[in-house]
């Protein structure tokens, strides 16, 4: 019966067509904000657009330098992370770890509710307490600043980093923690030495992955970053790459818009090279195994 | 006369919450011995072991009666540093865990926990320890490689001997041998008589012929209980308890 | 020793720091959510549609279009997502077309939802002509959401022992046949994870949901849904706050989304303690 | 559990008692030979020859368990003991053929004067049987009396010896006579070694214990 | 079965409770007809009937030259005043639209130099393409000169960060304005329906309603667009914080 | 005279990608016989019986060259409907693989692919394998139970009868009790024997005990090639090859 | 590999060749001592002690050996062959130490006519001398060569007899003299036949095939 294995290589054929369907999105993501972001890109000039240090769209002479809003996201996904990452392992070595029962499981809700939140819950919450606490810590006239969008963004984070490290660190046998408690070393130790070095790929997976979210972020730090399009400065009201993007759009026109879609490409370049780098961390976090 | 025992264990039982694992175990290991147990699954051997070196303590609800020394500390103290204990008191699990690095970073971790950092002191350490786990002439050239391109049987000999660098006085070993095929098996059973002349090695094994082979004392449990313990020739041709006598003829169950 | 003490007890009291912190983080929230919102949480919120001549405001609509986004997108990215992970797990053999669909779904899952807007907004309101649509909002979710239905099921699928497979092919089943009779029904936690993850995003999800459904508070029926604007909670939340400062409109639907948070998640739990019990 | 083991012990076991009870029979009919006619001294060297193809049988099938079964305890000693028992049964048939053999150089002689020898091979026939019952019922106390016996019977051979040169003394004739007499009787004294040996690895076989060693 | 007559509009955030009460009015009169509206901003509206998305676009400044060469017709449909809010701790009740122009443009930078506390000015305005900010910068003649400290982008934000900030000042919609915060008078006029309908208060934009002279409106569109001009309507809007237009 | 050979091995090669795995494996298998495999690890027995029913094709860039006949049947046909091959020629596996249903859709699964769907067919059909397998007695009562719920042994049993539900005529056996413990063993190999009444059962084992104990034919297999193979007490008493003596006496390596 | 086992197996080899040498030593006196003097003779019940010491030891080893270290293939042949051949040596050593006794008995004889034992007793010193050799090479020529060597004793046995039998009718005072003779000629067949099994345990040892068996 021959047609078994026709039937078969069809069946596959079949499946296949439909998991193109994620290909195709991407590539008709990519092609959609090149064919909507390139135009303004080559108007306005690769240089002046990346390197231009002023943003002035609805100006009579409007300008379209987006390098605040590109050092605005770096600096501020890497805040969020500096903060956000030693809580975030700590947390995920609490977690995967030590904790047990109850505390176990309402620590594991509280990080998926956390996960599970609104972005626009962050940003509300933030508008509301985080600006006028940093206002009032360090006497600033307004709190509205690349810190508050820092704190926001590196709360933010926190779930996915440490659901990936508990993850990764769940999954690192626990023969390896008995071996080091056998050799006389103490848990602690045993986490330190074996544990977190052994679940390093996932881990570090998980703080690429911070980064993407964090570069990704939008609605909540358009509410505490006061998204004046100023060079950053950690008290100094700054806009991102996002929120360029979210707070323009909805009353953009002709160029303006067309360099909105500009800044979407490039934010998509961001998230392209931090997923090419998440790519090969996994792919080499396998291979190690 | 014979020596004192290393490991003196009296009336020893204990309980997982409710269900007691280990029933008032009496027995005593002798310096520089190799000491097999066996019995079937759940028999109550590797909780047994696990008792040794207080690894049971990662379980929680555990609760033990009885006595336990090696030498004169008294295991079951609460108060007891462990890590101390598991400096003296080391193991070997079922399946080969090396960790995740270089061959030299594996045996390097213990004394390396125990404070040493002499980088010429660990060189000598590693030798040795490899040397003693008869894996040096395996793997003197690659140090520095992951210690997971080992094959399985190496990786076994690979935690002996991190197992030995921390200069232990027991070797606990859980079925070290059951992931292993024969070659590998007979390596670590020729290497286990030449380790009982600075060890005493306590085995926990399903096969009874290894048991046979490689061992000095060979105690028997079933269902928690010591049910017979001695000189391993004359638990296999002449047990005293018919219990024993049908297992290792395999006419149990 | 005495070092070795103190660095123990220095990071475990780290550990511990970080924990707390995380636990505080949520709580805060809660009560920051519970406390400015409670108030406006009722029933009459809850149950009417928003009415500018009584100067009422009510989210009935947008619970409605919530519920709405969350068919429409399932019913896209469930299919799909499921049969693409089947393919990747079962029938995929290492090569170019294969890594390039798993950096496919790794890139479509690391795309901030603000460009899955502009996209959507591009492709489905202009390029497909679904205007500002619950349709083309839906149809947004789900590519965002493909990616995670994907990834729950392969790691559902993954963990169904090949032995399970062996043993049925060596039984002469088919291989189709296995999928479907013995690998499929052990995934079927995987599938259900999928489906409260991708709940989870979309009733959580705003940014991509501005440009592409809009943020109009009309309860329509569910046969007009589909070419109708319309917001869903996340987006009113949105709207209520920011554009008309009904800070405590906000605050209640804050409370809704948190509860449905935690009860999407408390699914989720019961769903792995079933599987684990299975096991 | 282990049941093709189990039947394999009993297929030797039985084997035992068949190669034993060939024994007794070989004697038996060697010393009825010798009280009362030689009819059935044929049947002795059938019965020879049956006693070593048992032998072989036996020591093949327990070299096949020691090998395919690698047998322990008691069953290790079941094994061990019937493949040093065999030797003695083999060699009882011998010495039963042996004294056939000799039986039959004596066929010539009407008066024959063997009563002392015959009284001895009731001594050794008893010392066989009851060997082999010891062997039957793992008795290690009929196994003990048969060890015990043996003494019985080498003062009996001491008693022939005796007679013999008496005999000779009265009759030089009678030297070749006496010298096949003297064989014979030298033939149930070693059946009786051979019991003994038997028995001796009954004792063995249920306790461990061989000829007064420590135990193993 | 026949597809129930729409009427879509799509538009300025500022007129949301002027055409949602409008809408709403007009749906009662007509249940056959289905309004809806979709709050996205005036230059989305605008877009949005330039590109047929809907059939009403909604816009809180006029039509600049280049809209209207496109072929879009523009229709007041009232006024909405612009009010300028402090803090409520903030002791200073008025400014001139001088003062305001100074503090905008970041040349006045302290509120003691307008009569108020030691305190830094805090500037808070919208974004680029916000109607109310195309509004205030046109009236106050600060178009591109604003420094502001923060640009947020709907009123809410802007009445939410002022009445978290002692130092604040910033604009909003008249309608918007709750007691959160402070209304201060300009030029002595403080908004109201009165002032701005006889425009002693001089900031205010009109709430406009853009139609494209390339599509005729449908027959529902057309009945909505009368709804909302005819006479019976003034209260509605009134109600609603702006002044009727007509 | 001898019987047919059920299996038929001529000159089979197999290659992994490049490297060759299987050389030139000759043997025959006949009708109710037990025939263990024995060798070291990656010595190619599990590759070889993952040959005969076609398992290996999952892996992909398998290739073999050479003969393998089941009766009149070429295996190695790409054109052949493996599903009925496998029909013919079932499988256990070395850990218990139980689907996780009840004990009664575990044995029915495979008559139930088949296309048997009659209840009382499939009662009987169940209960006839549980009885072969010696099973029936210990789960009669709770056919409707998980089959999680059985320990490993009877785990392992339970897919021996639903390998023999689908009724084959050859049993593949890889290590299947190389996860269990000594007395779960015995009880499979006392199976064993009851079990070649009716299948021809090819087994292989890293236990050379188990292949003394319970197997009628043993071949020895070492670097993908068949050193020797032959009765079983032959080769275990007498073997032809150095390579055979030096492992079976564990002198190898 | 399997380095205490190897240890072991070299052992019991070491302690089958003393007690080979401990065999052909106690024949050797007893014959010397049939020929020559008796100044000797004590010794030979020591050696006999001795040899039944060493067949508990390598008993027991070998038995230790079967139980622990499970021997299969050339090992367990080697270790049933040693299991079996002590029998054989310590008969060996039991009917050198009869002979003594007997010879103990001719003491007060001073004639002696026995050159026909004399030669009879260097055959089989050759015999047991070759079968251990054959132990020790593991030569089954020369083994076969010892079984083949067995007629040559059993003729010689023959002689004796026919050569005592008419001592006795010369000279009929010398019956219980030719009597003690004949036994002394009985055992040396008899050791004859011990060394024919022990050479016919070392060609199973080697090949696997015993008396002429099919293979094992």
């Amino acid at each position: 019966m021959p047609s078994s294995k026709t039937r078969e290589v069809s069946i596959s054929a079949l499946l296949l067509a439909v998991t193109l369907v994620c290909v195709a999105a991407v590539l008709l993501i990519t092609v959609y904000l090149m064919w909507a972001g390139l135009p303004a890109i080559s108007e306005i000039g690769l240089g002046n657009f990346l390197l231009g240090k002023e943003w002035a769209s609805t100006s009579s002479n409007p300008k379209f330098g987006i390098l605040p809003f590109i050092l605005t996201s770096v600096y501020g996904t890497f805040g969020a992370i500096l903060i956000g990452v030693p809580i975030g392992i700590g947390a995920a070595v609490f977690l995967s770890k030590i904790a047990k029962g109850p505390v176990k499981r309402i620590l594991t809700s509280a990080i998926d509710i956390l996960a599970g939140i609104p972005s626009v819950i962050y940003g509300l919450i933030g508008m509301l307490t985080l600006v006028p606490g940093i206002r009032k810590l360090f006497g600033l006239p307004d709190g509205a600043s690349l810190l508050a969008a820092i704190i926001v963004l590196a709360v933010m984070i926190l779930p996915s980093i440490i659901k990936l490290s508990a993850v990764a660190l769940d999954s690192v046998p626990k023969e390896y923690e008995e071996a080091s408690l056998a050799l006389g070393s103490t848990p602690m130790e045993a986490y330190l030495h074996v544990s977190i070095p052994a679940a390093r790929s996932g881990i570090i997976a998980s703080i690429v992955l911070g980064i993407g979210r964090a570069i990704g972020e939008a609605m909540a730090i358009m509410m505490v970053s006061g998204n004046v399009a100023n060079m950053p400065s950690l008290f100094g009201s700054v806009r991102f790459l996002t929120t360029a993007i979210a707070s323009e759009m909805s009353y953009s026109s002709g160029l303006q818009r067309q360099a909105l879609f500009s800044i979407a490409l490039v934010l998509f370049a961001f998230i392209m090279i931090v997923n090419a780098l998440l790519h090969l961390i996994l792919k080499k976090g396998k291979k190690h195994e | 006369m014979k020596q004192e025992p290393i490991i003196r264990c009296r009336k020893l039982s204990l309980w997982y919450s409710k269900t007691q694992a280990l029933k008032d175990i009496t027995i005593d290991f002798y310096p520089n011995s190799v000491n097999a147990l066996i019995g079937p699954s759940g028999c109550g051997k590797s909780t047994f072991i696990k008792t040794l070196n207080r690894l049971n303590d990662l379980i929680s609800e555990v609760r033990t009666e009885g006595e336990v020394f090696y030498r004169n500390t008294e295991i079951r103290d609460p108060g007891l540093d462990v890590t101390d204990l598991r400096k003296e008191i080391g193991m070997v699990f079922q399946k080969p865990n090396p960790f995740p690095m270089s061959i030299y970073d594996n045996i390097a971790y213990g004394p390396r926990t125990h404070g040493i950092r002499n980088r010429s002191e660990l060189d000598d350490i590693v030798e040795n320890a490899l040397k003693s786990a008869a894996l040096w002439d395996e793997t003197s050239d690659r140090l520095r490689k992951s210690a997971m391109g080992l094959s399985g049987g190496q990786q076994q000999r690979l935690c002996i001997a991190r197992a030995i660098a921390v200069q232990p006085q027991v070797l606990l070993m859980d079925e070290p041998t059951s992931a292993l095929d024969p070659i590998s098996t007979a390596k670590i059973e020729e290497l286990l008589s030449v380790l009982k002349e600075k060890f005493t090695i306590i085995i926990v094994t399903h096969n009874m012929q290894q048991a046979m082979r490689s061992s000095d004392t060979t105690s028997f449990f079933l269902l928690g209980e010591l049910v017979e313990s001695g000189n391993t020739e004359q638990v296999f041709s002449h047990p005293h308890d018919k219990r024993t006598e049908d297992y290792i003829t395999g006419r149990f169950g | 020793m005495n070092r070795r003490q103190a660095a123990g007890i220095c990071s475990r009291i780290l550990v511990l720091a970080s924990a707390t912190i995380v636990i505080a983080i949520l709580a805060f929230i809660i009560c920051e959510v519970v406390g400015r919102g409670a108030g406006s949480l009722t029933w009459q919120l809850i149950s009417t549609t928003p009415s500018y001549l009584n100067g009422t405001i009510g989210i009935l609509p947008d619970i409605a279009n919530t519920i709405y986004l969350l068919l429409f997108s399932l019913v896209l990215a469930l299919p799909i997502g499921v049969i693409s992970a089947i393919y990747l797990t079962e029938y995929a053999h290492p090569g170019k077309i294969e890594s390039c669909i798993e950096f496919a779904i790794e890139t479509l899952s690391g795309i901030p939802s603000i460009i899955y807007g502009l996209v959507g907004m591009l492709v489905f309101c202009q390029l497909f002509n679904f205007k500002t649509s619950l349709a083309a909002g839906a149809c947004t979710l789900a590519i965002m959401n493909i990616p995670t239905v994907i990834r729950t099921v392969q790691e559902s699928l993954k963990t169904v022992p090949q032995s399970y497979r062996e043993g049925a092919l060596a039984l002469g089943s088919g291989k189709g046949h296995t999928i479907w009779t013995v690998v499929l029904p052990n995934a079927i936690d995987g599938i259900m994870s999928g489906c409260i993850l991708s709940a989870g995003r979309v009733t959580s999800e705003s940014a991509a949901l501005l440009f592409t459904a809009g943020f109009a508070h009309s309860l329509v029926p569910l046969s007009e849904a589909l070419s109708s604007p319309g917001a869903s909670l996340s987006v009113a939340l949105y709207v209520y706050a920011k554009e008309q400062g009904e800070f405590g409109v906000a605050f209640a639907i804050a409370i809704m989304l948190l509860i449905i948070t935690f009860l999407i998640n408390l699914a989720a739990m019961m769903i792995a303690k079933a599987k684990k019990k299975q096991i | 559990m282990r049941n093709a083991f189990e039947k394999q012990l009993s297929e030797l076991h039985t084997k035992l008692i068949e190669m034993g009870s060939f024994c007794e029979e070989a004697i038996k009919l060697s010393s009825q030979a010798l009280a009362i006619d030689t009819i059935t001294l044929g049947n002795v060297s059938l019965l020879k020859a049956k006693i070593e193809q048992m032998e072989r049988e036996i020591e093949s099938l327990c070299l096949k368990l020691l090998l395919l079964q690698q047998p322990v305890a008691g069953d290790l000693r079941q094994i061990s003991a019937a493949l040093k028992m065999i030797t003695d049964m083999e060699r009882i048939g011998d010495q039963a053929d042996d004294i056939a053999e000799i039986i039959g150089y004596l066929i010539h002689r009407n008066e024959r004067d063997c009563s002392l020898i015959v009284e001895m091979a009731g001594f050794t026939i008893t010392m066989v049987s009851e060997s082999i019952d010891a062997f039957i019922k793992q008795d290690t106390i009929l196994a003990q009396k048969v060890i015990d016996d043996d003494d019985k019977v080498d003062e009996a051979f001491l008693k022939v010896k005796q007679a013999l040169i008496a005999m000779i003394a009265k009759n030089p004739d009678n030297g070749g006579y006496a010298l096949d007499l003297l064989m014979i009787a030298k033939h149930y004294e070693r059946i009786g070694d051979n019991a003994v040996n038997i028995a001796s690895w009954v004792v063995f076989s249920v306790t461990g214990v061989h000829k007064g060693e420590t135990e193993l | 079965a026949k597809e129930k007559a729409s009427v879509s509009t799509d538009g300025s955030t500022s007129m949301e409770k002027v055409i949602g009460a409008l809408g709403e009015a007009f749906m009662n009169q007509n249940p056959g007809i289905k309004f809806t509206y979709n709050p996205t901003g005036s230059g989305s509206g605008i877009s949005a009937v330039k590109e047929g998305r809907c059939d009403i676009g909604l816009s809180s400044r006029a039509l600049n030259d280049s809209e209207i060469a496109e072929g879009l017709n523009q229709t007041v449909l009232a006024y909405d005043g612009i009010s300028i809010v402090v803090n409520n701790s903030n002791p200073v009740t008025g400014l001139s639209i001088e003062q305001l122009a100074l503090i905008f443009t970041g040349k006045i930078a302290n509120w003691k130099e307008v009569g108020g506390n030691d305190q830094t000015i805090v500037v808070i305005g919208r974004e680029a393409g916000s109607g109310t900010r195309d509004g205030f910068e046109t009236i106050t003649g600060t178009k591109e000169s604003c420094l502001y400290r923060q640009e947020l982008t709907s009123t809410g934000d802007v009445i939410a960060s002022i009445s978290q900030n002692p130092a604040a000042i910033g604009y909003a919609s008249l309608s918007s304005v709750k007691d959160t915060v402070k209304t201060l008078k300009v030029d002595g006029v403080i908004p109201s329906e009165q002032s701005i309908a006889d425009e002693t208060y001089k900031i205010q934009r009109p709430f406009i309603m853009v139609t494209s002279n390339a599509r005729t409106l449908s027959p529902s569109a057309q009945a909505f667009f009368d709804f909302a001009m005819s006479a019976g309507t003034e209260s509605i809007i009134s109600n609603a914080g702006a002044v009727d237009a007509k």
